[in-house]
C-alpha cells in the first residue's frame, strides 16, 4: 500500500516538476509547480509528518504559489517564453554529475550508520504535538528569528511593490535620461 | 478487516460525492426560491411541482450547451481549472464528520472519510488550494476582466486565510487538538459547553471570513457580477461553468458544517436528537448565506481589504493574546 | 515492497536535479524562481524522510524553517521582480546588465 | 385642485424634509467612529429583518405569465386585426393599398386581383410583425376602418412565416356578429344606438 502511494506520487511529482522546468509556457510552469507542491505534501503525510504536510499545502500552495500567480498577472501569461538556450548538453551533463554526487553522498553507508537522533520522538504524542514541543523549546530562537525574517520580508515586499516605487532610489540613470528627453522636447 | 475498511471508505466517498453534488444542485434551487420569497417573488415554478425539478432542467441545459474554449485561451489549464474548484471542495469534505457514528446491521459506521489528526489544518489548506480554480481559469482565459477577477480573488483569499487561521487559533488553544471529532467531544456536554460562549469573537471572525472564503455576497468579489461581468467565469460555458458552481455551493455546505462543529457543539453526544440538531444548525448557516445575499450589498474591494487587515486581523490577534493569558492564569 | 529511506533520498535527489536543470537553463526570472522552489522542496523531502526514519524531529524543524525562508524569499524577490519589470519592461536575466559598468 | 391652487400650494408642510447628511469624515479616527456607530445602530440587521419579514408575510406579487395574464387596458394598441362588416360579414378591406404605402417600416405587403364578379379582392395580405413598430399609421390611413390595432400582444413566434397569414388577422365572423369586436368610446366610435341612425347599406360608412 505504501509502495503504491510512494511510487504514484513520486512519478507524479517528477513529471510535474519536469513540466515546470522544461515547458516554454509560464502558465503551465505555474500550474505544474503548484500541483507538484501538493503531491510533495503527500510524501509528508506518508512519512507521518502530518503537520508539515498541512503547512506545505497552506504555505506553499496557498500563499507562495498565489504570490507567484499574482506576480504573473504583471506579465502576459498566454505568450510563450523564449529561452535563449546556449548549450543543453552542458546543462544536463552538469546536472547529472551533481545528482550522481549527491546520490553517492546520501547512499554512502558510513554516514547513515552514524546518525543518532538528537531530539527523539516521544511516544504517545501526535505529530503536531511533537512539533510544538521541539519547536518551542530547542528551536525557540530560530523560530523567533524566522518570525522577524518574515516580518522584514513582508515590509520589504510592501515597500518594493508599493505605488511610489516607480522611480528608483539608487539607479538614477533612467531619470536623467527622462529629464534629458523632456528638455529636448521642450 | 483491511478489505472491509477499504470498501467502507470507498462507499463513504461515493455517498458524499453523490449527496453533495445533488445538494449543490438543490442549493441553487433553495437559493433562487429564498431570494425570490425575500423579494416577494415566486422563483422557479414551471419545471415540476413548485419548480423542484428546476435542477434537472438546469443540469440538462448545462450538459448540452456548447463547450466553448476561446481561441487565445491556454487550453489544458482552461479545461482543468473548474475541476480544481469542485475537486478541492470535495477533498475538504474528507475530514468533516457529517453525522455522529451510528450502528447499522451490527456494523459501526463513522460518517467521516478520514479522521486525520490535523483535520482543521487540512480543511483550511485544501480550501486554500480551491482558489486555484478561479485563478488558473482566469489566467488561462486571456480575458482582462477575468484577470481582474483573478487578482481580486488572490488578494481576498490570501488575506482572509489570515483571519480564518488566526480566529481559529484561540479555540484550538482551548481544545488542544486539530481533529473535528475532538472539537465535537469537547463540546458534547450540552449548550453551555459550546465554544461560542467562550469564544464569541473568534466565532464572529470565522463566520465573516467564511463569506470571503466561499466568495459569497457581501464579499462576492471573485465574480463580482455587477462590476466585472462574471469574473473568472466570463469565458466559461456549459458544464465547465457548472463545475465552478458546484464547487461554490459544496464549499458553502462544508463551511456550514465546519462552523457548527467548531463553535456550536456539532452533533453533541451523538444521539439521534444531536444529529438532527446538527443538521438543523448547519441548515441555518447555509440559509444565512442566502439571507445575507438577499439583504446586504457587496462592499468595495478596498473596503474589503481594509476590513481584513485593519479590523478583523487585529481583533483576531488580540483575541488570541487574551485567550492565552486567560488560559495561563 | 518496503519503502526505505534510500527511496526517499533518491527521489529527493532526482527532484533536486530537475530543479538544477531549471536553474541552469532558465533565463526568465520568474521561471528561475520556480526552479529554486523545486530545489527547496526536494531538500524538504529529504529532511522529512530522515526525520521520520531516524525518529528525530530536527529534520522537520529544518523543513519548517526552509518553508519560512522560501516564503520571505518570494515576498522580497517578487517585489524586486515587479519593480524591475516596471522599470525596464523585461524580466530576462540577460537583460540585467546595469552592473557591468 | 385647480391649476391656480396647485401653483400656490405650500411646499413646506407637505411631507418634504431635508435629509440630514453628516459631514464626510476626514480623519481615520472619525471614520472608525462612523463605522462603530453604523455597526451598533444595527443598520445591517434592519436589512436582514426586512427581507425576513417579507419572506414570512409571503406577500407574493408574481404573475405567472403564460398561465395568468394581466388585463390589458381597453385602448391598448397591439397586433392588427382586419375587421369585417357586421351586416354582411364581408371583409372591409377594399384593397386600396394605402396602408402598404404609408407603412414606415415596410412591413405590410398586399396583393389584389379582380375576381370573377369584376370586384377587386385582396388575394394576399401580410404584416411582418417582426418588423412592425406599431406606429398606427396603417389604421390611421385606412379609409374603411378595415385595419385596426387589437388587444393581442403576444406576437412572438419561432418562424417568420407565422407573421404572414392574412386569415389569422381577419376577425372571425361570429365574433363580429355577436358584437365582440370591441369598439371603444370616443371620436368615430359606434354608439349603442347606431342602428337607428345608420342607413341600411352594404357599406355603413
Amino acid at each position: 500500500m505504501e509502495a503504491i502511494a510512494f511510487y504514484t506520487f513520486a512519478i507524479l511529482t517528477t513529471v510535474m516538476f519536469l513540466i515546470t522546468v522544461l515547458t516554454n509556457h509560464a502558465l503551465y510552469a505555474l500550474s505544474a509547480l503548484a500541483a507538484g507542491m501538493i503531491f510533495i505534501s503527500a510524501f509528508f503525510f506518508l512519512l507521518g509528518a502530518d503537520f508539515l504536510g498541512a503547512i506545505q499545502i497552506i504555505v506553499y500552495t496557498g500563499a507562495v504559489m498565489a504570490l507567484y500567480a499574482f506576480g504573473m498577472m504583471f506579465f502576459d501569461t498566454t505568450r510563450t517564453v523564449v529561452e535563449s538556450r546556449t548549450s543543453p548538453q552542458l546543462v544536463f551533463g552538469l546536472t547529472g554529475v551533481a545528482a550522481l554526487t549527491v546520490v553517492a553522498i546520501f547512499v554512502a553507508p558510513i554516514i547513515s550508520e552514524n546518525i543518532v537522533a538528537l531530539y527523539p520522538a516521544v511516544d504517545g504524542a501526535g505529530n503536531s504535538q511533537m512539533v510544538g514541543m521541539v519547536l518551542f523549546t530547542k528551536y525557540l530562537i530560530p523560530f523567533e528569528v524566522a518570525a522577524i525574517m518574515l516580518l522584514v520580508a513582508m515590509i520589504a515586499g510592501i515597500v518594493l511593490a508599493g505605488k511610489k516605487m516607480d522611480h528608483s532610489l539608487t539607479l538614477m540613470k533612467d531619470e536623467v535620461e527622462c529629464k534629458n528627453i523632456e528638455k529636448e522636447q521642450a | 478487516m483491511e478489505i472491509a475498511y477499504f470498501i467502507e471508505t470507498v462507499i463513504k466517498i461515493v455517498v458524499i460525492l453523490l449527496v453533495f453534488s445533488a445538494l449543490a444542485g438543490f442549493g441553487t434551487y433553495f437559493e433562487r426560491k429564498i431570494l425570490a420569497f425575500m423579494s416577494r417573488r415566486l422563483g422557479p415554478m414551471n419545471v415540476g411541482p413548485y419548480g423542484v425539478l428546476q435542477i434537472a432542467a438546469d443540469g440538462i441545459k448545462l450538459f448540452t450547451k456548447e463547450d466553448i474554449v476561446p481561441t487565445n485561451a491556454v487550453g489544458p489549464i482552461f479545461k482543468i481549472a473548474p475541476v480544481i474548484t469542485a475537486a478541492t471542495a470535495f477533498m475538504a469534505a474528507a475530514a468533516i464528520p457529517f453525522l455522529p457514528q451510528f450502528t447499522i446491521f451490527g456494523y459501526t459506521v463513522h460518517p467521516i472519510v478520514a479522521d486525520v489528526n490535523i483535520g482543521i489544518l487540512y480543511i483550511l489548506g485544501v480550501m486554500a488550494v480551491g482558489f486555484y480554480g478561479p485563478l488558473l481559469g482566469s489566467l488561462a482565459s486571456s480575458n482582462k476582466f477575468a484577470l481582474l477577477s483573478a487578482a481580486r480573488a488572490a488578494a481576498v483569499f490570501i488575506s482572509y486565510e489570515v483571519v480564518t487561521g488566526l480566529s481559529l487559533l484561540a479555540p484550538l488553544m482551548m481544545v488542544g487538538s486539530f481533529s473535528l471529532i475532538d472539537f465535537n467531544n469537547y463540546q458534547a456536554g450540552g449548550i453551555s459547553d459550546w465554544i461560542i460562549w467562550s469564544q464569541p469573537v473568534a466565532f464572529l471572525l470565522f463566520w465573516i471570513a467564511a463569506f470571503a472564503e466561499t466568495g459569497r455576497t457581501p464579499f462576492h468579489l471573485v465574480a463580482n457580477d455587477h462590476e466585472i461581468i462574471d469574473g473568472f467565469g466570463t469565458e466559461y460555458s456549459g458544464m465547465r461553468w457548472g463545475l465552478f458552481f458546484i464547487g461554490e455551493y459544496a464549499n458553502m455546505f462544508f463551511i456550514s458544517f465546519v462552523i457548527v462543529l467548531l463553535f456550536l457543539g456539532g452533533f453533541g453526544d451523538g444521539s439521534v436528537l444531536g444529529a438532527l440538531g446538527f443538521l438543523l444548525k448547519m441548515s441555518f448557516f447555509f440559509f444565512f448565506f442566502l439571507w445575507v445575499r438577499a439583504a446586504w450589498p457587496d462592499i468595495r474591494p478596498d473596503q474589503l481589504m481594509w476590513l481584513c487587515w485593519k479590523v478583523l486581523m487585529p481583533i483576531a490577534v488580540i483575541n488570541v493574546v487574551i485567550t492565552g493569558f486567560v488560559m495561563m492564569f | 515492497m518496503e519503502i526505505t529511506l534510500q527511496h526517499y533520498l533518491i527521489l529527493s535527489v532526482v527532484l533536486f536535479a530537475i530543479g538544477l536543470i531549471g536553474v541552469l537553463r532558465r533565463k526568465n526570472l520568474l521561471l528561475l524562481f520556480f526552479a529554486t522552489e523545486i530545489l527547496l522542496n526536494a531538500v524538504n523531502i529529504a529532511f522529512a524522510a530522515i526525520s521520520s526514519y531516524y525518529g528525530d524531529m530536527t529534520g522537520q524543524m529544518f523543513a519548517f524553517f526552509i518553508i519560512a525562508v522560501a516564503a520571505s524569499e518570494v515576498a522580497v524577490g517578487l517585489g524586486l521582480l515587479v519593480l524591475w519589470y516596471k522599470r525596464t519592461g523585461k524580466i530576462d536575466l540577460d537583460a540585467m546588465t546595469s552592473m557591468r559598468g | 385642485m385647480s391649476l391656480e391652487q396647485f401653483k400656490n400650494r405650500d411646499v413646506s408642510d407637505s411631507g418634504y424634509y431635508l435629509v440630514d447628511i453628516d459631514a464626510y469624515p476626514e480623519k481615520g479616527f472619525d471614520k472608525f467612529k462612523r463605522i462603530v456607530a453604523r455597526t451598533f445602530r444595527g443598520e445591517l440587521f434592519v436589512g436582514l429583518w426586512v427581507v425576513m419579514r417579507e419572506m414570512i408575510k409571503f406577500d407574493i406579487h408574481t404573475v405567472q405569465y403564460p398561465k395568468e395574464k394581466l388585463p390589458v387596458g381597453p385602448r391598448y394598441r397591439a397586433v392588427h386585426e382586419m375587421q369585417r362588416l357586421w351586416e354582411s360579414g364581408t371583409e372591409r378591406c377594399i384593397g386600396c393599398g394605402l396602408c402598404e404605402k404609408i407603412c414606415i417600416s415596410d412591413c405590410i405587403r398586399m396583393d389584389t386581383k379582380i375576381d370573377e364578379n369584376n370586384r377587386k379582392v385582396v388575394s394576399e395580405y401580410t404584416i411582418n410583425l417582426g418588423r412592425c413598430i406599431f406606429c398606427g399609421y396603417c389604421a390611421e390611413v385606412c379609409p374603411e376602418l378595415a385595419i385596426v390595432h387589437g388587444g393581442r400582444y403576444e406576437n412572438t413566434s419561432e418562424q417568420r412565416a407565422h407573421y404572414t397569414d392574412y386569415q389569422d388577422m381577419l376577425t372571425p365572423f361570429d365574433m363580429a356578429l355577436n358584437g365582440q369586436v370591441p369598439e371603444y368610446p370616443g371620436f368615430g366610435a359606434v354608439t349603442p344606438h347606431e342602428d337607428e341612425r345608420v342607413k341600411s347599406t352594404p357599406l355603413a360608412y
